[in-house]
């Protein structure tokens, strides 16, 4: 198991999901002679788990029984421990096909946070690709550091406890991509140009709030970036249901047969609330060095 | 810059390569041929000066339809210099006399050799009106004039982005529909990335064909499962990938999927010099290509034409050659077919990504079988009710988690000081997505089992919604 | 003020008034009783102290479950004062020990008589962590504690926006997830105003009738079509509108609709005297209440609930007086059938609401037939597929125009000085709505004859919207 | 015909609604003698409209035919010649139902514009309720007042040409709801205050920018406003369609019957373009007055 690799077996210290419906999956790190605590009863790693396929459905000690999945950037997200704000998939996606990342692509990244984008980077780029991430949280810096060498990916990423506005990200016209979520993203677009190489490349700033949009917008104009274009992502989930739709009854008519009862149809529903909003995503292009 | 030794080659436009034309937020690729005459947005011009300079170079369109790069401060010229919006309109009285350029004013100065947005601030100057109209009714008449007198274009080195946004600007329907921050989202839920096993079926000229490979990156196989007569990925080529990134890539005819499953597809090699036409049913059927079945194809017209002239003799020459070629052909796609259904053969792809005009139900449930246990797989449609037939069905049948059927609000915003707001207008949808993962299926498989836990059946009618968490705040 | 001699009278609240409990965002419709016990927010209180205040009073609930008025002062103290906000939580570190103040803290200030509002300001005051929470975790925060810690009520004059509000917020599945704004858009399509006679047919517990009433002002009439036992309009009498707004409402049971239409619905008098129990099976129908069509009746218990203790005799004698009770009943029951069937008989109603839980085709089709050509119609539905089915079926059956389906995305802002960005969280959806408006039918009917355009058949796979005009920019 | 009240049978002096289809509708003065062009020929007024019953289908002079339909404000906004941007139907029913306008309203309104929304207030707040609307633009504000004359709602609306954020509105005190549309209304907030009623009432100011609304709403608090709010209405058209998905051939299968063809389906698809904004509606507001 690697976050950049598939396996088919499960092996001691990889890191699996556990899922035990669709709102309720946990990472668990694969141990032998370990237990896990699921809501159906433990699972022991050596006898449930360790040379089990991926996609297994284990029996549980109560009886009741949950699947064990390989680990993806996806469901990571959606189980990794919150030391942050994350960017979720709908935005990660859409930064991922716009910042153009491919494997062999260079990105600087800013903050670290909890590592969310940073993996779905890191699977994008491989194998060939590097990432440089920069968090000003000492603690998050190293849990960061930590998690990548777990997950098997640490050879492809470069993390640095530093303010990327005061340092910026420690490496100079190598980057095809800039990624900025940080609380005040202006003061880091000098750096971002640096970080990006001679030939040009793009960045993308991710922000809450309106104000910092503009603000950034203008530091990114004042930096002769290009193809400024920021847009937002709002995901919307279907609830597949079935309904039945009660006929009336008009009472008798000569003309007509009588047509009471129900109408069963299938459908959807939106959930009652939905996120509106994460985020303004910010993107531009620096046009290549004018000196080539 | 501490790179500054870069070399810049592979940032250089060469003879051959495929190109994206760029004005605005229109885009169109092309390759670059020599003296090729090139018609974009309903001008003509020859690609051959671009040739040796760099990518992203903005071109000007001189006379005779060369291109002439333009100097950096020029391309800088953006519309919102030229804008100073009047807030609302209440002085705008129209009285047909607000432009006071003529006719022959503006030829003269073309004439003059003024440049496409020289001549539009020209028109805004003299515009009595202008300042007055509202930032929407100033936009509209910048965009028009843009249309009437502009004449640079930027040439791109391709990227799925680019692409994206160029079918889902000019030819949607060539896509299925199919925006590009939907695309964004079926490269992601279905972790397509370097070294994987992914399969393909879709019916969008190609384009999420190049999407994964340019994703792969090379590394990995692409298995494109196609309907009909051949595979139609005429988008695959304006990728420009490297020649390698084409031996990662696979195809495999669909009406061949049953008899694969069932073993009974025959790629032994047959002796080519038999001059046997057609040795097996399977492997010719494809040679005819299905018209019913590719409506599509219209993009590749250039590849099949060949109705040249030529004289009697020639034609009993090319007749031999002809026959001779057909053999090989036929040897090639067999080798093709068994290289295709090896890679197939194992069960073991590690994702699925369907985005396609055919009812994605048979496909996905068809194709899904392909799929190593815990992988993913995520399929397009333009429309929700075939998806939420899909998703019925596997929850009927077992064997996937996850299941989600989304679609995505895309919102653009203009950001100009005092006159933030998001953009007037907006794309209407951009399709929807069911993903989901593989698991193990039982060996005694229930019905609706897919599920852990033992859940109770809903019977009311309130929306299951009301319990489910918020997982994307 | 110029008009500062404003009889306040109006805006007093009296006994016996229908008013509108307020808390943040939360509402909630009573009757202000004496000493009637009221809970709201899991807080109970009595109403009777607020008689002869003024409407939009906030009140402070004190000890004993007594209001007293608050003093504007406190009133704006808004939750946006206290907040000093971090931009990002990169200094935070959860050490279980941010609140400084203990449990025993908090009792000995609610001792000390301070307020809800001040006790969550020395919460925060107290919180080592709360500046540097981002905005969404400060805003959680306050809405956890002001959930504790409130104890102030706000008396409110009911309106149709309020009532909208509440509905949705609190009880949505009553009334079929029907979201305020989507009722706005019905108000407007169907053109309800006064003067008119508009057509009703709800299960939305009174709201949409509610709604249209107080569009009508007691100008005009309305005739809910109910189905059922009986007419379920709870929310109605939490309007409080003026007795004289009670006349023009009439109400029909859509089983005599049929019968109605066939000209056999017989409403004329019989003598009360004789006794007869059921004269006429239609009317006599209607006194058996169907459960199985009224599951939203449960908000009605308290009118029906009847079973109070008493002796032998007092039954006895209750027992004739409610025998000639229910003949009166009988006869008024007939008189309103009667009446309410003489306003639908001239076929010539000005609008038609429909929003309900039922199957919308059926309805919309059989009560389109009340209306006058050129007059406006609107469909709620909770699903969008009934409403395909009713917008097919019209197209066919022609004899209408302008037909739209469509909903709505309802999008709150938050604007605050550099924090301004859309909610965090949204309503998935309001529910669809198809309109419309009637025109004469032909005399030879024809099939999708309804446009009068002899337009071409559709017959590609293209979506017609590309050549539909925007008309709402 | 009014705008207030539903006719059945169409006048000599009506403004009537011509109907010629889904996009192309447009209004007619009717008038004995007259003729209007269609693009289905030529229809008399005498005798093709006056007498006949709103609703009506009329044959034009060149076979093709239309429908002739009563006025209602929300037919006017889609037809009226547009002096100005205007309010659309969206917004006008959530204005409508957030300023809470019945029958008996006073409500105050600026800039008239080209009086969508004016006639929409007017149909709401009739018989026994008054709009005074203020327009800074003289031939506007004139030519509003005509149209109101036309179509017989003038008894229960007040035109005056004036600068609101200047002079305001005229009126003291008696408004239940006011409404602002113009470039800076945090001009004209004091004005709002000042025409709403002593007891309190709503108001809303429509602005495009998100800057307009930021300094409103600070105009807003600064003059004691409450319950402000800020919300957008996006309206989505479902364009109903019959389509056909192929289905695809597998090839020969022994287990299933081949299940070639196509698969009907009926279902509905957005525009391929749509409006994504007309402006925010701040909605807010006045507590009754201390004194009281």
């Amino acid at each position: 198991m690697s976050f950049v690799e598939y396996s088919e077996e499960i092996r001691d210290g990889d890191m699996a999901i556990v899922y035990q419906g669709h709102e309720s999956m946990m990472p668990v790190k694969v141990r032998h002679g370990a237990q896990t605590q699921t809501r159906y009863g433990a699972i022991r790693h050596s006898a449930d788990l360790i040379g089990k396929r991926y996609g297994a459905k284990v029996t549980c000690s109560k009886g009741g029984w949950v699947y064990v999945l390989h680990p993806t950037p996806e469901l990571w997200t959606v189980t990794l421990p919150h030391r942050t704000q994350i960017l979720y998939t709908t935005d990660i996606a859409t930064i991922t096909l716009m910042l153009e990342l491919k494997p062999g692509s260079v990105v600087c990244e800013s903050g670290t946070g909890s590592g969310s984008l940073s993996h779905a980077i890191l699977r994008t780029i491989a194998p060939t690709g590097h990432l440089h991430t920069v968090e000003f949280h000492q603690q998050r810096a190293q849990k960061a550091e930590e998690e990548f060498a777990e997950h098997r990916v640490d050879h492809l990423v470069t993390v640095t406890n530093a303010d990327v506005c005061e340092d910026g990200f420690g490496v100079t016209g190598v980057a095809d991509a800039v990624f900025l979520d940080i609380p005040a993203p202006w003061e880091a677009v000098r750096h971002a140009k640096a970080a990006l190489k001679a030939h040009g490349g793009r960045m993308c700033s991710f922000s809450p709030c309106m104000e910092q949009v503009q603000r950034t917008r203008q530091a990114l104009l004042a930096a002769n970036f290009e193809e400024l274009s920021t847009l937002e992502v709002v995901l919307r989930v279907h609830e597949v249901r079935s309904v039945s739709m009660p006929l009336p009854d008009f009472g008798p008519d000569a003309e007509a047969p009588p047509d009471r009862g129900a109408a069963p149809l299938r459908t959807t529903t939106p959930p009652r609330e939905m996120p509106a909003h994460t985020g303004y995503l910010t993107f531009a292009a620096k046009p290549r060095d004018r000196r080539l | 810059m501490a790179d500054g030794g870069d070399d810049d080659s592979p940032y250089k436009i060469n003879e051959g390569d495929y190109v994206m034309l760029k004005r605005g937020e229109i885009y169109k690729a092309v390759q670059i041929q020599s003296k090729k005459k090139v018609v974009f947005e309903k001008q003509w011009f020859f690609l051959d000066n671009a040739v040796g300079d760099l990518y992203s170079t903005t071109f000007e369109i001189v006379s005779g339809g060369q291109l002439q790069p333009v100097k950096p401060k020029d391309e800088a010229s953006a519309a919102s210099d030229t804008k100073e919006v009047g807030t609302d309109n209440r002085n705008i009285m129209d009285d047909g006399k607000s432009q006071k350029l003529t006719r022959d004013d503006i030829e003269t100065l073309k004439e003059q050799g003024l440049k496409g947005q020289e001549i539009i601030q020209k028109l805004i100057d003299n515009s009595s009106t202008f300042r007055d109209k509202t930032e929407y009714a100033q936009d509209k008449y910048i965009k028009k004039k843009k249309k009437k007198y502009e004449n640079t274009v930027t040439i791109l080195k391709p990227t799925c982005r680019i692409m994206a946004l160029m079918y889902h600007g000019r030819e949607p329907g060539k896509i299925c529909h199919l925006r590009y921050d939907t695309l964004a989202q079926m490269l992601t839920l279905a972790n397509v990335h370097a070294g994987s096993k992914v399969l393909v079926f879709e019916t969008c000229a190609g384009l999420v064909l190049g999407a994964v490979m340019e994703r792969m990156g090379g590394y990995g196989s692409v298995i494109q499962m196609y309907p009909g007569g051949g595979p139609v990925r005429a988008g695959v080529e304006n990728f420009g990938f490297p020649a390698h990134f084409h031996d990662t890539l696979h195809d495999f005819p669909i009406c061949h999927v049953n008899a694969l499953l069932a073993g009974t597809l025959d790629t032994s090699p047959k002796d080519p010099d038999t001059g046997e036409e057609a040795p097996h049913p399977d492997v010719a059927a494809e040679a005819q290509p299905k018209m019913e079945d590719t409506p599509d194809d219209s993009e590749n017209v250039e590849t099949n034409a060949s109705g040249e002239p030529g004289t009697d003799d020639d034609r009993q020459r090319s007749k031999d050659a002809k026959a001779q070629l057909k053999r090989a052909k036929q040897e090639e796609r067999r080798k093709k077919l068994a290289a295709a259904a090896a890679q197939l053969e194992g069960m073991n792809a590690d994702g699925l990504v369907i985005a396609s005009r055919f009812h994605p139900c048979p496909v996905l449930m068809c194709l899904l079988r392909f799929l190593s246990p815990s992988r993913p797989f995520v399929v397009y449609s333009q429309y929700k009710e075939p998806l939420v037939e899909c998703f019925t069905k596997l929850k009927e049948q077992g064997g996937t988690v996850n299941l989600r059927l989304t679609d995505t609000w895309l919102r653009h915003y203009q950001v100009l000081p005092n006159r933030t707001h998001p953009m007037l207008l907006m794309s209407g949808g951009g399709g929807y997505l069911l993903s989901g993962i593989t698991v193990e299926t039982d060996h005694s498989r229930q019905a609706n089992s897919e599920e852990p836990a033992p859940k109770k059946q809903k019977v009311t009618e309130e929306p299951a919604a009301k319990k489910q968490k918020v997982t994307e705040s």
